[in-house]
Order: C-alpha cells, then structure tokens, then sequence
C-alpha cells in the first residue's frame, strides 16, 4: 500500500451556482440525498487508506465546519495525522476561475514540510466519484511520472469550465485544452504528485501565487513527465445548477447509484439522527430517492428528496431536489425544480422549471 | 468529581427467550425496533432526556452486539468524562467467576461500580417497553416523599392486572400491599419495572438479600417485599403515558405496527424527548420505477423495485420487482427476492426469502424468519 | 438548576501581546503549561452544566480550530447542544478595542434564534477564574436583574483598558469608569442576560453594530437594571504581555493554583499524548509548573514550561514561560523571558529582560 | 467492508496473581506502567503502529477498570467504523455461562467475532510484556513462508532457557522441535507468545483441541505441539529488539527503573513507533520552593514539596515537605505525607504514606502497598 497524504480544495467558490453558493463553497452543497460535495474527495481517501488530509476551508467556513468537524466519521479525528483545517486566501476567490490557487497551498506551507509522505493526491470537491486512489498511485510510480492527472473519456461532461487532455498512446498528457475540440479526456479535479515536486512548485512560483497549481502543469507539460489515469467508472459533474440537477438525476440510474454508493468503499457523511421516512397511504412514489426523517403523504416521481422534507397531500414534486427540511404544502405542483434546506413551498404554489434551467428556490426562502 | 444525585442501572442481561428466534444471537435489548432503533434506545434516551447522564448497562446473555452498538454511548451524547455509559459484565475474580443470578444479584455485584459515583440515588430500569418519561420529575417525587423506594406505576385494565407485579397505596401514595402476578389482583396499579432507591438503603437491601439462600435474587419477587415488611418508605409514582410492552412477539409486532398510523401514540418524530440512536451511514433509499411504497416506515439503504404497504423496512433492505410486502417488519439487511410475498412476518437481519416464496403468517400467528435464514419458494 | 446558552467572544485581537497574538487571537494564547486561554471560558461553561455554548471565531481561525475542534474534550461534541462556530466579522478588529462586538453577534443571531435558553452567558477569553456560572444565575434571578455583570475588587487588575464599576449597596451598578478612580470593581468580561434582551439590543443598534456589548450596557445603566456579581474567588489578568507575565508567576502560589485547577470544576483543554517529563540526574528545579514530555537536565526556576520543552545541561531558566517544544541549549540564561513555541535558543545565548517588559522570543525563533 | 488481511486478539484475561497486590482490583494489563501507561498500551500501540486497525481484547478477570480505560479505542486511534476495539467478555447463551478455560478456549469461544470480519490471518498477542515491534514485518515473513503458524522468537541467556517455550529450527526457521518449559532445553529460542496464525487453519485446530478433553486449551502446552506433531507449517520469527517481562513485581519494577537512565533501551520519548494511552487531563506538576527531582520521570498534575530521586511518580501524586521518595514507583494518586520516606517501593493508586511514615523495601525485596492502603508511623 502506498503512503500518500492527501489535499481536498474545499474552498472554491462558484458563480454558476446563483444562489445555492451564495452563503456556502461548493464544497458545502448538499448532494444525493443527504451528502455534501466535500463527502465525496473526503470519503475517496479514506477508502484509500490515506488519513493525512488537508482541507482547505473557504472565507465562509462555517456550512463547511459544521459538516465536517474534526473529520470524526471519517475516521480523521486521530493522534496519527488525521484532518489538518488549512485555511485559504481570502481575495475574491468568486472571480477566480481557479480550484487548486498556488497561494493557498503557500499560505498552508506547514503541513506539507512537517510531514514524511513521498505523495500528495490533491482532489476537488465538485465532481462526483468512487475512486481507489492506491491504484492511481500504483500506476504513477509504475509510470515513473512526476505528475498523474485522472481523466474521464467523455466529451459530455457538461461542467462550464473544464480542461481536456491529450493523451498519448503510451499514457503521456501532451496538451490540454479547455473544450472537447480533438479530445474527450475530462480532467477530473483530481490528481496525484510527489511531495517534493509540489515544494519545488511553491518555490518556483511564490512570486506568481495567484497561479492555479493546474496551469503551472499545463505550463510545464513539456518540462515533466504528466501521465493520465483513466477512471471507467462513473464521474458526476455537478459545476454549475444544469449540471447539479442532471448528476442529480443520473442518481436514480439503480447502476449509477450501486457504483457510485458500493458498500466496499462507502461514501461517508456527517451522521443526524433522523427516524425513518414515514409513508402515509396516499402516498405515491416512484424513481425517487428518499432520506430519513422525511413525511410524505403526496407524490413524488423522479426526484431526490433529502431529510426531514415534509411533502402534504396532493402535492407533486416531480424531477426536482428538495434539500433538508423543506415543506412542500397540499396542492402545490414542483416540477424541474432545486429547492434550498428549510424552504417552504405554500399550499397551491405551482413552479415549473425548465429540465436545462431549473428554477431555483433559496434557503428558507417562503414561496 | 462532583457527587451525583442519581444514576440509572439499566437491566439488559436477559435472554429474552419470548422473542424467539429474534434474540437467537443477541440479547433482548439489541433487537431492532421500529426501523432504524434497538430496544435498548428507548431507556437510554429517556435517561438522557431525564438528564441522567451516567449509565451502568448490566450485560450478560450474548452481549457483543449490544456492546458494539453502545460504544462509549456518544450516540446518545453519554460520552461524558463525569459520568457515561458503562457495559458491566458479570466478572471474573480471585475466587472464580460469577453470573448473575437475578436482577436484585446483578446490581449487588455492581456495587463498587456505584460506590464509585457516590449517588444519593438509584434509578434501576428495565429495557424491554415502549415509553417516553421523564426520569427527573420521578425523581423529584421520590425526593418530596423522602422515599426509601419509589416505583413507578400505571393503571392497566382489571383483567390484565394479574400479569403485573401490583400494589396498593394509601392516599399519599404510599404503597401498602405489593403482589407479584396475583391470581385475584387487589389493584389495578401496575409495576412498570422502574424503581428509585436511595443508594444507602438498597446496598444495605442487596447485602441482606445477597445472603438469604431462600431469595431467587428478583427485585419483584424478593427485595421489594422484604422492604416492605421492613416498613421501609415505599412510594408509587403514578405514570400516565403511552407504554407498552415489546417483549414478546405478538407485542414486538403490534408496538411497531402502533408507530404507521397518522398520528401514532408513541410518536418517533417529535422534537422532545427525541430517541436517539446509533445508526450506519447508508444512501438513502431508492423507489424504483416499479416500486410503490404506502403507510410504512422506510429506511436509509433500501432498495425497493416491489409493493411495500403497512411495513416498517429497517436500513439496507431489498425488496425485489413483483415482490409484496404487507403488514410487515423487515429488520435490516434482510431481501424478498422477485415476486416473493411476504404478509404479517417479521424477517430477521440478512434474512432472504426467495424468489417467488412465500412467506405469510395469518391473523392468528405472526411468521417470524429468524437473522440470516433463508426461506425458498416451494 | 438554570438553564443557560453561552457565547465566547473567541475572536478578539490585542496588540499589546506583540508578536505573540501575530497569527492567532488572545483566546488561543497558550498559557499555564498545557492550555489555551479559550479553556477557561469553555471549561467554566461546560463545568456549570452550559453544554450549548457558541465560539465566535476570528478570522484567523487555524490555530484555534485546531485547539477546540468539535468540542469532543469539553463533551460539547453533541447531538443535542454541543459547540456551534459563529464566524466573527473579519474587519479590522485588530484597532478596534471592543471584546463583545454586536455584529459578531448579529452576524450569527440564527443560534440564539433557534435556541430555547432563557439567560446567555456571555464571556471574554483574557481573564482567567474558574466561576459556577449557576451561582451567577441565581443572583441574577433572584435580584430580577436585566443583565448581571461579573467583577472582582481589585485596583490592580493590571489590564490596559478594563472597565471598572460603581456598584450600589444594593448590588445595582450604577456607573462604570475606564479607569478604577472611585471604584475598584473591575468587570471580569463575563455577565448575565436575557436572550430576549440580548435579541432586542440585536434589533435596536442594528444600525451600529460596530458597537460593543459593554458600552450599549453602560449607555442603558439608567432604563435597564443592571446588577453585579462579586467573584471572591482568582482573577488572572493576561490582557497584555506585562499582564501574562504576572499572572503566569501568580499559579507557582499553590493557593492560586488550588483555586483555579480544582478537582472538582477542572479546567479542561485538548489530550496531547506526551510521555511523563524526565528529569535527569542533574536537574536542579524548584518553584515552577512543568508539563509532561518536557526533558530538563537544567536549572528552572520560578517558570512555567510547557509540554515537550527540552532543558539542556547547564542552562538556566529563570522567570520565564516557555511554550511548547522549545529547545534550550547548554549554557544558555534566560531571565524574565517569554518563549513562543517551537523556539530554539541556542548554546551559550544570555537573554535577561525585565519583570515588567520581558523579552519576547516569537514562535518558531532561533536565538 | 473490505476484507481484512489480518486482525489481532489480544489475551487480557488473566489476573496476573504475580503482581500480587497490584492487581487485586484490576486486570494485569490495567496496571500502571511507566508513569502515564498502563501494561496494553504497549501491545496495543504495536498493532496501530503496525497498521493492525482492528484487536480484539480478550478479558475476564476484574475488567471494569481495562474497559473504562480501552472505551472504544479512541486513544490508540482505533476507534475506527471498519474495524477498531471489540472488548470481548466471556458471554452467556442459551445452554449457560462459560468462562474461559485456557488461551485456544478464550479464542475458540470467539471464532463467530473473528469470522465476521473474515480475515486472512490472526495475530494472538499476550500483554504482558515491554517491547516495541513491528507486526507487519512479522507478517511479511509469514506470508512469504505460506506458514500456518509463525511463532516469533528472541535468544534468551541458555541459563534462563528453561523458563520459555522453546524450538529448535532448521536453516528456514521452520520449527522442528518445541519444549514448554524444558529443564534440559535443546535451544535458546525463545517463544515470545505472539503468534500469527492463518486463521482457516486456526479455526480447525481449535475446533479439534476444544473436542480433546485432555487438553488444557493452552497454545503452548497444546494448540503448538498438536500443529508440530501434524507437521504443519510452523515457522519462527527471529526478533532482536528490547523485550521485558513485566508480569512479576521484581520484573514490573525493573522495567520500570530502566526507563530512568539517560539514554534507555526502550524509549518513551521516540517519535516513531510512538506509545499511545488514554489519559486524563491535569495541569503541569508543580514543584515548589522545597522540592527537588533528580533522575527521574514525572506525570502532569504532581505536587513535590519534597525529594524525589530516581522516581518514577504517576499522575495527581503528592509528595509532601521533607519527604524523601527513592528508587520508587508511585501510582496515579499515591500522597506521601511530609517527613515520609518511601525507598525501593511500590505505592498503589491513591495509597497512603501518613506523616513521618518509612515503607521501605531492601535490596532483596520490593516494598509494595496495594491500592487505597495506608501505611503510618510508628
């Protein structure tokens, strides 16, 4: 087993997300029923045997520290490395494009010189996936790369600004463009490096810090060896509202969700203690996910429903994500909807959105 | 440490054999309730809820999986350096091991444990009903009365009375009469199993009633009457809430199906007095395109492509397309494969019933399919 | 018993710690051999039966994130209750000399919305007791106080900016003073209020939530009635280098220190695992609090030093606090001396600073 | 869950009767080791630092004390979902209690634990020992062998031979021979009690030893000569480090003043490798105007107000004016009162030396004062 830590950038913030990030990072996001984004990159290094973990917290930290802790249900709350809190700069990060900014990772400078690890796996927080990071590890030292991006072969992933790569037949990344155009390899937010390259990168750069760690690769494809891991498995793009609801509903694709979901390697989450969802007899329910502590007694059809969402009699809710503690009242009608945690939706109200632009109801927000 | 006013002992030793085959591998009190809960919750969330914050969990039948699920009590935030759960086993010493030889045996053994808190008093609980209360106000009668013994009672109907351990009382409630299971009841006020000591005078109890060779060591049977003739201050604590048996199966069954109706009796969704529990981290469920689901209890986990009516499903269930699921209780881990029905059963954890079976009981008899079985079609 | 919600104002800056407050708030400020001053205020808290407490953390959160975490040692890691982060505003509050500003409050007004208690007790983090805040209540009760302030008699509080109170022979606070001319009750950052109260001050100086809780009290003596509370018991002052100095040597009294780390109310901080301090054969140690994982082949006297601090042969310590995991190399003096953690004081090095000025030695220095 | 690769059990069971006093009221691996350790940390620590994320503890005698203090493994960083601490009590089922008859039996009575994690191999550890190791090379070599049973092994002094279980192997390690015991041993390896096992054969052999009613259930007496006599694939682990017997009070003590020299063969201070425990929070020690310590090692929440020397003293321990402590252990709690002498002594938990008192032990023999005793002048 390779020893690696690793470093989740949970701090970006995004403007495609209108209101859903306006008071939270992407990070934050609800997801699935009853996840956050963070769940995923948090849970995919855990389940790859890496409990060294920077996090790097956003300006707005508080959704995130809430949720996370001291990474208790992670199995990060230990003696022995464990969940290190790394806070990011705080400059308008909303008008930077970037996810992995250099002067984050300076600022937090520390963290990497006191440890003993020959790798990092650096991860982001908005694109959705079960990986086995020991196997891109085997893979990079197998390759003798210095730097190993994970793409995703798909020329759909439907994220506002992503960055293709061009992989050689023997695995080598020759350039990287930021469109589809001659390439379909979707750089995943996620990749593997040795710990002294990332040193040698803070150094070589500290005076240009407000460089994202992606560009410097890209920069330098010619001066290193950048390799590609393709994953195969199923990656979710939720970078903008169209995405979050498509990825959404990919969720109800029983094959997606059991990859996405596999008991062996578990997407872990902050526990609440909620009884279990209650049906009454009017119910009606089909495709849909459905979190503890819901009550639902109208109808729900292709929809993602999170805990403690009450849906009354004779309301339709119906391919929309209704987030934590909502009430959606009698003969109201939600379709292609998002609606924020502890929104209420008054008896009667009728939104229909549209698939590719759902209408967006904020938190607490009163409809 | 500061002195504690009072901690609870709560008695989860049993076998509870009158669950069947439901406690073949567990104690009574790890059995799994109303979906996502272990009977066990029930008491501990009343302690903390009463403010009670520190636990002793008498173990004894099959104890590995109810010492998992406490843990160090965080679930129930009793992981409290003052006080907290504790897991006391019957022990092994210089002189050879001894089992508990009866509720009033097992909190004798445990009284170093108690010494321990110094409490003025004790409050001894038993795990296997279905009740919300408030400990404290209990408490803060015992202590008006100046009590030596305070048991709380309920008022149950005349032809059930003889099932209890009942008693009678003067108008300040003191308790005049005690009769465990009388054939002609005097009382229609029932024992509910919950006592308050003062901790001075039941260490002095249990020593004398440790070394009376006549006693079975039994709380209702011996160290109750024998205070009594004593003349010792017994009170009764009159309780008027929801509280029901689970300890057989007839009444595990028909507790939990209590919890589907609209406005149920014992309500799991309200904000105080909340049950606590602690609970794996599973997906939430999927109603799949086949899948219809009304009047019933879901869990996190489960998978449903089949019919689900008037059931409660614990976490990680399937229920597979063209299956039926009616006045059920799938406790988790368990499956109905495709097409399989499933009517007026308890399915026990990992339990399968497959494909096309059928696993039915009838208005006289719950079917009841014990962990890990398999019942196959045919 | 009362139930109560408190609030630690945890964000507060102060220049007159020098470097020792450069990267971190008072409140994380190590002191007494093995804790941080927020210790106390959570341990007085939690230790008076307060287990839904709100932290307002500064914005430079690191260090304090990393000290309190989820509040797991404090048995506020909880599912009912528990500690909640209040991100303070992010403004300047390094010039601002306020402890209790409203708009941290007012920025985080959704815990006392959603919360029950009747009384929030309010604390600062640069004085140090160990207080039953239910005896406080009771006063507070009994007397049908609208706000109940703590103070301690004592004209030698030795803080740079305390308030000092004129106290009626009623107990009704009557004036309050910068300055202990008249009076010599000097207010201890703590006191007792309604949340209803507290929730209207929110609504009345929304417009100028640049003010402190202090000074809207003390602008209402005359329509609110605000009583005191006598605290009989030690006051420990760190509110300026000078002042740490002081109050560091005062827990060598051993009455000081029975008072302050009593059993029966213990101040509680983070584990650390270190072994036991070793002693060598040449030690020579008198007066002084020694914390575990220290190796202390010198001369200490009349210090405090903090866990996992190395002594070396033939250097002395003399007055002085050194913070954790410094090294001390032979034949080195130090006199009237503060040392920052992480510090390396090299052979031979001579440093005597004054009992009222003493030297600073910054984190991570190498002298 | 992932499956695991191997899991470890640890014997905590046994009541250490040669610690005489010292474990009255506790558990041997409950006793305090070094100041702030208690003896499991150190078998503990091993598996963590081993990668071993998942033990279970085996205990029967007096546990209250040893499950207070593991919890739910927090400590050791073991308090993790897939795996962490499972203490594991003799249990009682449907046919009655049964304690644990030997070391295979206290195993044996657990194989449904160990199975439902399915590992690969089993470590069987015992904690009465002072080393540090690295399991996973020890599995490592195991592994490579294809052995059934890997027993590891330290060269002892030819004269103290007779006290070990003892093998000779062949130019592999495969093990030819094994003596528990021998007066005349034919070789000065010595079982250090750790043995990795593949746990397929495990099961088997303990289902066949616990069926052999001449067996006394023990892996040395029985479980090892059995697997030799089939001619199974038994290997020995060559480990040279630092290894002490801590299980008698001559032992405990010497171990104990080991860690006082400079420069120790077994270091506490060491980053890696590092020994975790579970401790309480006190402030600094303080030593006053009168107090002097010299060689020796000194928890948080110590007062000494008078002269310790070559001493090990625990947490919250007084040391009164004018009192002399020497070439001491004093256990969490130990007050030696002013003008008290305490030289060559063991002091229990909480102990008293009273005013002017001596208790003092000789060259030939360790003076030791069980816990909560008094001693008083004159």
């Amino acid at each position: 087993m390779k020893r690696m830590m690793g470093i989740i950038a949970a701090n970006y913030q995004s403007d495609s997300f209108a209101q859903l990030t306006k008071d939270r990072p992407v990070a934050s996001l609800p997801f699935g029923g009853r996840y956050r984004l963070v769940d995923f990159p948090l849970s995919n290094m855990v389940n790859s045997g890496i409990f060294t973990v920077g996090l790097i917290t956003p300006y707005m930290y508080r959704s995130i520290m809430d949720h996370v802790g001291v990474g208790k249900e992670w199995a990060l709350s230990r003696k022995v490395g464990g969940m290190f809190i790394l806070p990011g700069s705080i400059y308008g990060l909303k008008n930077v494009q970037g996810k992995f900014l250099l002067r984050d990772i300076l600022r937090n400078r520390p963290y990497l010189d006191r440890s003993n690890f020959d790798l990092v796996v650096i991860s982001g927080c908005s694109k959705v996936f079960n990986i086995d990071f020991q196997d891109v590890a085997e893979q990079h030292t197998a390759s003798g790369a210095d730097i190993t991006l994970i793409y995703k072969k798909t020329d759909a992933a439907c994220g506002t600004k992503e960055l293709y790569l061009d992989v050689a037949e023997n695995g080598e990344v020759t350039a990287a463009h930021d469109a589809p155009i001659g390439a379909d390899n979707c750089f995943m937010d996620a990749f593997i490096m040795s710990r002294d390259l990332l040193l040698k990168f803070i150094s070589w750069y500290e005076e240009t810090s407000y460089l994202d760690l992606t560009d410097i690769i890209v920069e330098n494809l010619s001066h290193l060896y950048v390799s590609g891991y393709e994953f195969t498995g199923y990656m979710g793009n939720a970078d903008s509202v169209a995405c979050y609801m498509r990825c959404s509903q990919e969720l109800l694709n029983p094959e997606v969700n059991r990859e996405l979901f596999r008991p062996d390697r578990p997407i872990i989450t902050k526990i609440q203690d909620s009884p279990p969802a209650k049906y009454w007899p009017a119910a009606s329910v089909r495709n849909a996910l459905v979190s503890s502590g819901c009550i639902i007694k109208g109808t729900v059809e292709n929809s993602i429903i999170f805990r403690g969402v009450t849906i009354e009699e004779h309301a339709v809710v119906r391919n929309a994500v209704v987030m934590q503690n909502t009430v959606i009242h009698r003969e109201s009608i939600l379709e292609n909807v998002i609606c924020d945690k502890y929104a209420v939706i008054r008896p009667g109200v009728k939104l229909f959105g549209n698939p590719d632009a759902p209408i967006l109801v904020g938190k607490g927000q009163d409809v | 440490m500061r002195k504690k006013e009072c901690l609870a002992m709560l008695l989860a030793g049993g076998q509870g054999s009158r669950l069947g085959v439901l406690t073949k591998k567990k104690a009574k009190p790890a059995v799994v309730f109303g979906g996502k809960y272990r009977i066990i919750d029930f008491s501990l969330s009343n302690c903390v809820n009463s403010g009670i914050d520190t636990v002793g969990v008498l173990t004894q039948y099959k104890p590995l999986i109810l010492n998992a699920y406490i843990g160090t009590g965080e679930a129930w935030d009793l992981d409290v350096a003052s006080g907290g759960v504790h897991l006391l086993a019957p022990a092994y010493t210089e002189t050879g091991g001894s089992w508990y030889k009866g509720t009033a045996d097992a909190i004798y053994q445990n009284i170093d444990f108690i010494d321990s808190y110094d409490p003025e008093h004790v409050l001894i609980l038993s795990g296997d009903h279905l009740y919300k209360m408030d400990y404290s106000a209990m408490l803060a009668f015992h202590k008006k009365n100046g009590a030596d013994l305070t048991i709380s009672v309920i008022e149950v109907p005349w032809e059930e009375a003889g099932r209890f351990g009942v008693m009678s009382a003067d108008e300040n409630m003191r308790i005049t009469e005690f009769a465990e299971k009388p054939s002609k009841p005097k009382s229609n006020l029932a024992s509910m199993g919950i006592y308050i000591f003062k901790w001075d005078m039941l260490r002095r109890v249990l020593t004398s009633d440790h070394n009376d060779d006549a006693s079975e060591k039994d709380f209702g049977k011996d160290v109750i009457p024998a205070m009594l003739r004593r003349k010792r201050q017994v009170f009764a604590y009159r309780f008027s809430g929801y509280w029901k048996d689970v300890g057989t199966i007839d009444s595990y069954y028909e507790a939990q199906m209590g919890l589907l109706v609209e406005e149920p009796d014992f309500n799991i969704f309200e904000r105080d007095m909340r049950v606590f529990s602690n609970s794996n981290i599973y997906p939430p469920h999927y109603i799949g395109l086949t899948g219809v689901v009304k009047g019933s209890l879901i869990c996190n986990g489960c998978t449903i492509l089949g019919e689900v009516r008037r059931s409660i499903l614990s976490s990680d269930v399937y229920v597979g397309a063209g299956a039926l699921v009616d006045a059920s209780i799938l406790l988790p881990g368990a499956r109905v494969e495709e097409g399989a029905q499933v009517v007026r059963a308890i399915v026990g954890e990992g339990a399968v019933i497959g494909k096309g079976a059928c696993f039915c009981g009838g208005t006289a008899k719950i079917a009841v399919l014990g962990d890990g079985e398999r019942c196959q079609a045919g």
